[in-house]
């Protein structure tokens, strides 16, 4: 028979002032199974969980209640005192009288002591029907995925390397570096972004711990937290990389031109490629959507002039699996396409370009040398007005939310200007300053102060051509004036958006995403790294907006995350989890579809013992589940049940009262 | 609370049953079962904050509303509860991705079903308390406890012999 | 030892009906869901004495209840206290059971040697002697009663206390068949007239003409000798292939009188009840440990077919199955214990 | 609605064909005009196969039992009955494969007194759903109707309507026919049988038996077929088609005009969610 232990604590005077606890240990002692009662001033205390342990020895307790605080403040110290007195700490339950009776009773003494018995009275119910539980230990592979090698991959692959732990760095195109190495200088500091980027990009291709994957897309991820399985293709590059020696001849003779994406289209670049001379890895890719050879069969210079034979133009995708034990998801961000906005002539005029072009612009070594051009006649633009929230906190045409960073490279790109055309005017629409950060402000205050960048507050309404001039007519809504510039050159700031892909890969990771494509953290304020499914962690614009330092702290952030769960060789995981009693699954699999986890699959058992015929089954991986109880619920055999809340305890504690 | 120790005269009626009355002190019992995530928390807010609400609710945690299985409600029923409350986070804000929107469909039903047979809708009810929202939890329980004042004592389907 | 018989017509039956209800705790088949059974009234009009068979139930909810709580329990500190007197459960007084028929009545007296066997049951023995069982002979026999192709006297039965013969000529008779049915007709709240000498004739009459009624007739002697042994036959596999395991046959038999206990727990406060059971449950025989003896619906077809027609015969001399025919009515699939019992000892 | 003839041919064709173990049909009673269920495994029997509006009983009740399990078994269906067989095949309690089915487009069934029956007026789909073989002219979706009875019942003011249910609760002797007769009752061991639910209502008394009735028809709201096999088992001739209708009532209302067994792959009501369901009965 039970032999339960209560321990009422006086709280001070929080519980004490407004709940007799004498008269309801007197109560408590009236219990069948109730061989201990006891109170004290603070349970919580050292000397209170010493009584707690002295009681379960002296007593031999079969189960422990404490009437004390929320079990969400204290449970855990308790189960520490009880697991150290030798009994399990499961065998633990927690009346709730603080919260649930003396705070929120007390102008009713009576009543709230009478519901402090009661609650108490629940919580030996319960404990009653409490099974000893045990942590579960998961083993773990200690061998990271990260996917996508922009700053936030390159950032959190280095800081897992640098703790000795594997990771394999997936990146889709052919050089890892992201949206960050077509940067030219980043705010606030105006330093030069490639001159940042590429000596870590460089330590990730020599890293003894980091697999580069370049050029390749994870295709499929199976397993749980510790124990995952990623199928990754690697796309066919038609260059043999361990022959290359990426001496450039190829690209160099290469006949075939397409437009350039790195450099957003303003140039050309060849069948055969490298995306940017610090590309790494530093090796050609054919385009097989553009190469003569592998569409039409004819050409084949670059396998002539290549004297390492490396070219192999018979190469098909190829995948590959590792088995990794957590997953940083770093896919970055996307630009949003400007179309919609007809009335700046968006795609009729040609001098209304976008930010990163004109970042591209400006770049030392970008297409134009480092000057803005006009790309319809190739002049250097005077008078840039730039017009912010393009497609941001715009519900009509763009997206609700704020795109977070236009508002600072746009008055980098002023400052930009004004450093590369020294008799340039530059102007810039826009709808609010948004500059919280460090040194942001400041950084504003220099493009408007020292640059003479005119800042004003409206909407544009029009653009049109005048000759050659664009004539920019908008509101100066602080003068309440209708402004037109003849402008040569004008620079959308257009939102940015998480990659279409988005959604289908937090599928294949069975992670959530939201209504804009945006992967989900497990809580908007207290777990902004982790996804709801254990073990996968998001970095950088993949989750939200952000800047360059934001990305990289939860990118580090993310790196710590996946220390932590390698930290030991088994992970170590709360046992309140579901377990299914095979004989009395009937193998509907309803809770397999009600799962948010996927944590349960199917088995085959012997329909008896011994017997070859077999049925279907549900089971439960101990890995993935996190304790739910959707299934139990609709388990309508009950064979699923949910330890730590079983049907008996639940049932216990109401027909308790 | 004030309306408790307000002197009422005469005794309550049961709606299910008329023929039967309680004294008009008659204090109900009614079960709360909470979700862990949300409604839980927010109730050790109201705590937290000192909100005052009527003492005749006796809470039982459970990790999502989705556990909440229809028979811990007929089961309360049958005991001695005389009202039901049953809480957990606001749709889309489930810890568990979604559990809340299959529990939503479940308590749909059986409140219909309830009610049905023979039991006054207001017997049990529903409510979503993020962990936020102490001052709301208090406001639900005022509201469940003075709806089920006015229902009287639960005698219909009770166990019997008891 | 010969009891009276008295005659009247129909208002007279009626008028009687009524007397008794009134003065006396009464039962009769009242209409409920399109089928009878037998609950308290207070005039006869408020229950149909005349009920036709395939939609009555037994009489054996009045001596044993679906479900009837047999001691109440109070947990201390230290001690559990019991207490029998549960309120409401045995009924003090004495009844009067209307419009009941010989098998129903038959049914009792075969429950009356479980009960009084090994374990007396007090409640059911107190509720059998409180209890006047006015019968109705049947008109007409079901289309699957066979009550008089088994192991009694249909005729001249003493199962009830007294039995009421509708007549061939229009005469209604009232006859007592014991001590108890005498008595009880002697302090008739109505003055009911002594029957003529033809009266025992009329009543062999009217039950040659019930005897020709009925569809179904076996020779009980051969069919009990040969089912004994015939535990191994095929033929109960074949037979429970039909049959959905509805346990419904079980609950609605006049002599079933399987039960479980169980205990019902509230706070500190409990009731122990005594229910209604079936052999025809996959987990009736389901011993602590896991082992089954009868895991398969043709061995609980069996226990049950066997257990009606030849163990209970062997132990208290009498056979289980009284040839109501209930069972085979309430069946949703129709299978009648009749065709079993043939079928198998046939084999 | 007499596809005798062709019944017989069909399942003589199939035991020739060696496509199936056992054939499961519709025998006329020894003793009135009802028909009654015939589980056939000797081709020498087919002659006893009979159909007609008397054939009643959804046979898709026998997938679930020890002698049909993994054996090849043909079957006819009628609407109803391939709507629960479409929830057996979705839940996984049988295979495909090992069915034959023959569908009958229903014309309705008649009751034991030889009117229609109740359900077949409420019937939104006579046509089977699931079949490899189809008798008769499918004659389409019907629209969904709220069952009059429920919509009796719900009109009857609170405690009118709880004195109602008293009554058949009152009634119910607990033997579980309704539950054994139900094809979509397939557990190895019902819930109301384990200790869980024993320990507080173990009896057979009026709570047990709200206890028992509600949660059984929460297991089946979203699921049930309204074949009313229970009904036609219950011996205490109580309404249960009552709680089901009613909970059919609401999860048609309410949640996407869901009818079970419908399509294949749809698990019920309970195990699909939308964003919009109703939310303003919570607080």
């Amino acid at each position: 028979m039970a032999r339960v232990g209560v321990f009422v604590c006086f709280c001070g005077a929080n519980i004490a002032d407004f709940v007799d606890v004498p008269a309801v240990v007197e109560e408590v002692k009236k219990i069948r199974e109730v061989k201990y009662a006891v109170y004290y001033k603070y349970m919580c205390s050292d000397p209170g969980q010493q009584i707690i342990k002295d009681a379960i020895a002296q007593y031999r307790l079969t189960s422990v209640v404490v009437a004390a605080c929320s079990p969400r403040m204290h449970e855990k110290t308790f189960r520490r005192a009880v697991s150290e007195a030798g009994l399990n700490p499961y065998l633990l339950e927690i009346a709730n009288i603080r919260e649930h009776s003396s705070w929120v009773h007390q102008k009713n003494k009576k009543a709230a002591t009478e519901k402090a018995g009661d609650l108490i009275r629940m919580a030996v119910a319960k404990s009653i029907a409490n099974e000893q539980l045990h942590e579960i230990s998961v083993p773990v592979t200690k061998r990271a995925l990260v996917i996508g090698g922009g700053i936030a991959g390159i950032q959190a692959a280095l800081d897992i390397a640098d703790a000795h732990i594997p990771v394999v760095l997936v990146e889709r195109s052919p050089s890892i570096g992201g949206r960050m190495a077509q940067l030219d200088e980043t705010f606030p500091t105006l330093d030069c972004s490639q001159c940042i980027l590429t000596p870590k990009m460089v330590d990730v291709a020599s890293h003894p711990y980091i697999e580069l994957i370049p050029y390749s897309e994870v295709i499929g991820l199976e397993g749980y937290v510790g124990n995952y399985k990623a199928k990754i293709k690697k796309k066919a590059s038609y260059v043999n990389f361990s022959l290359c020696t990426g001496c450039g001849a190829c690209t160099q003779k290469c006949p075939v031109k397409v437009p350039n994406e790195f450099n957003m289209g303003i140039d050309k670049r060849k069948a055969i490629y490298t995306p940017f001379p610090q590309a790494v890895p530093n090796k050609p890719v054919i385009d097989a959507e553009h190469c003569n050879m592998l569409l039409k069969g004819k050409c084949g210079i670059c396998s002539k002039v290549c004297e390492k034979g490396a070219i192999d133009y018979t190469m098909k995708d190829e995948v590959i699996e590792r088995e990794i034990g957590a997953v940083v998801v770093a896919t970055g961000y996307d630009l949003w396409d400007p179309k919609p906005y007809e009335e700046y002539g968006v795609g009729r005029f040609k001098d209304v370009i976008t930010s990163l072009e004109f970042e591209r612009m400006v770049s030392a070594s970008g297409p134009t040398g480092g000057l803005p051009i006009r790309p319809s006649d190739g002049k250097v633009p005077k008078t840039v007005v730039f017009i912010k929230c393009i497609g941001s906190r715009d519900e009509a045409k763009g997206i609700e939310y704020c795109s977070k960073i236009c508002c600072m490279y746009t008055a980098k790109h002023a400052i930009l200007l004004h450093h590369k055309v020294h008799d340039s005017r530059a102007y810039v629409f826009y709808m609010d300053v948004r500059a919280a950060g460090k040194g942001y402000e400041e950084f504003v205050k220099r493009a408007q102060v020292e640059t003479g960048t005119t800042y004003l507050r409206g909407r544009v309404s029009k653009i049109y051509k005048m000759g050659d001039k664009l004539m920019v007519r908008g509101e100066d809504a602080q003068l309440g004036q209708v402004v037109e510039i003849e402008a040569d050159m004008v620079v959308l700031a257009t939102a940015i958006i998480p990659y279409k892909t988005n959604p289908a890969l937090a599928r294949l990771l069975g992670i959530s995403y939201d209504k804009y494509g945006y992967l989900s953290e497990a809580h908007p304020k207290l777990r902004p790294v982790e996804t709801a499914k254990a073990g996968i962690f998001l970095a950088g614009c993949t989750q939200a907006p952000k800047d360059i330092p934001d990305t990289v702290a939860q990118a580090s952030a993310c790196a710590a995350k996946v220390c932590g769960i390698f930290s030991g060789d088994a992970l170590k995981k709360d046992p309140m989890i579901s377990v299914v009693n095979p004989d009395y699954c009937s193998g509907c699999q309803n809770c397999v579809q009600v799962c948010p986890y996927q944590a349960i699959t199917t088995e085959e058992i012997p329909i008896t013992r011994g017997s070859k015929e077999t049925r279907t089954v549900a089971k439960i991986n101990e890995g993935v589940c996190q304790g739910c109880g959707s299934c139990a619920a609709v388990c309508r055999s009950m064979a699923i049940s949910l330890k730590g809340f079983t049907d008996s305890q639940i049932i216990n504690e109401i027909v308790s009262i | 609370m004030e309306t408790q120790e307000k002197e009422v005269k005469g005794s309550v009626q049961s709606a299910e049953n008329p023929g039967l009355t309680a004294p008009a002190d008659w204090q109900p019992v009614i079960i709360g079962i909470l979700c862990n995530w949300c409604s839980y928390a927010g109730s050790d807010l109201t705590g937290t904050s000192r909100i005052q609400y009527p003492p005749n609710i006796r809470i039982i945690r459970v990790p999502c509303s989705s556990r909440v299985d229809p028979w811990f409600i007929i089961k309360s029923l049958q005991a001695t509860a005389d009202g039901v409350l049953i809480s957990g986070c606001h749709p889309g804000d489930c810890h568990y991705i979604a559990g809340n929107y299959y529990a939503r469909r479940r308590f749909l039903v059986i409140k219909n079903l309830l009610n049905f047979v023979g039991y006054h809708e207001n017997r049990v009810q529903f409510s979503w308390v993020s962990a936020a929202e102490g001052a709301k939890f208090a406001q639900v329980v005022a509201k469940v406890t003075d709806d089920i004042k006015k229902l009287g004592p639960l005698h219909r389907y009770k166990k019997e012999n008891f | 030892m010969s009891f009276s018989i008295y005659e009247t017509d129909k208002q007279g039956l009626t008028a009687f009906y009524d007397a008794v209800a009134g003065k006396f705790e009464t039962y009769a088949p009242v209409e409920k869901f399109g089928k009878f059974d037998y609950r308290r009234i207070t005039k006869i009009a408020e229950g149909n004495p005349d009920s036709p068979i395939a939609a009555t139930m037994t009489v054996k909810p009045l001596f044993f209840p679906k479900s009837s709580p047999i001691l109440k329990f109070q947990e201390n500190k230290e001690e559990t206290l019991i207490s029998n007197n549960i309120e409401g459960d045995l009924s003090s007084g004495k009844r009067v059971i209307l419009g009941i028929r010989h098998c129903d009545a038959r049914g009792l007296q075969v429950l009356d040697k479980v009960y009084s066997w090994d374990f007396i049951d007090t409640d059911y023995q107190k509720k059998r002697e409180n209890t006047i069982l006015v019968s109705t002979r049947c008109d007409k026999a079901g289309v699957n009663c066979f009550c008089t192709s088994l192991d009694y006297d249909v005729e001249n039965s003493d199962a009830h206390d007294v039995k009421i013969v509708n007549g061939l000529n229009g005469k209604i008779y009232i006859k007592a068949v014991t001590q108890k049915g005498e008595d009880f007709l002697k302090e008739s709240p109505v003055s009911l007239k002594l029957a003529g000498n033809d009266s025992d004739e009329e009543m062999k009459k009217q039950y040659k003409s019930f005897e020709s009624s009925f569809r179904l007739k076996m020779n009980y002697k051969e069919i009990n000798e040969k089912l004994q042994n015939k535990f191994d036959s095929p033929e109960f596999e074949t037979i429970s292939r039909n049959c959905i395991g509805c346990n419904t046959c079980a609950f609605i038999c006049p002599t079933c009188h399987c039960f479980k206990i169980s205990d019902e727990k509230i706070r500190d406060t409990g009731v122990r009840y005594k229910s209604y059971d079936s052999c025809n449950n996959t987990y009736f025989t389901l011993m602590a440990g896991g082992h089954n003896p009868r895991p398969v619906k043709y061995r609980r077809w069996r226990q049950r077919a066997m257990h009606k027609f030849v163990y209970y015969k062997e132990r208290f001399g009498v056979n289980l199955c009284v040839g109501c025919g209930h069972c085979a009515i309430s069946c949703p699939v129709n299978i009648s214990i009749f065709e079993v019992v043939n079928k198998v000892a046939n084999s | 609605m007499n596809y005798t003839k062709q019944i017989q041919d069909i399942a003589s064709k199939l035991f020739t064909e060696g496509k199936i173990d056992i054939f499961i049909g519709y025998q006329q009673n020894s003793f009135d005009d009802n028909q009654v269920p015939v589980l056939i495994t000797d081709p020498a029997e087919i002659p006893k196969l009979v159909f007609s509006d008397k054939s009643v009983f959804n046979l898709t009740n026998y997938l679930k039992f020890e002698h049909t399990k993994n054996k090849r078994v043909g079957l006819v269906v009628k609407g109803c009955d391939s709507r629960s067989l479409n929830l057996l095949l979705t839940e996984k309690q049988v295979k495909r494969e090992n069915l034959y089915v023959i569908g009958v487009c229903c014309e309705g069934v008649t009751d034991d007194n030889g009117a229609k029956a109740k359900n077949c007026e409420v019937c939104v789909m006579p046509d089977p759903v699931v079949y490899d073989e189809i008798l008769g002219n499918p004659s389409g979706k019907k629209p969904y109707r709220v069952d009059p009875d429920v919509a009796e019942v719900a009109k009857m003011p609170l405690v009118e309507r709880a004195d109602y249910f008293e009554e058949i609760f009152q009634n119910c002797i607990r033997c579980n026919a309704c539950r054994h007769s139900c094809p979509l009752c397939y557990c190895s061991k019902c819930c109301i049988d384990q200790e869980t639910s024993t320990l507080y209502n173990g009896s057979n008394t009026v709570s047990s038996a709200v206890h028992a009735l509600l949660t059984w028809s929460m297991h089946l709201a979203g699921r049930c077929v309204d074949c009313r096999n229970c009904e036609k088992a219950c011996p205490s001739h109580l309404p249960l088609h009552l709680l089901h209708k009613q909970n059919e009532k609401v999860i048609f209302e309410n949640f996407q005009e869901h009818l079970s067994g419908m399509i294949a792959d749809d698990r019920g009501a309970f195990y699909k969610y939308n964003q919009k369901d109703p939310d303003d009965f919570i607080m």
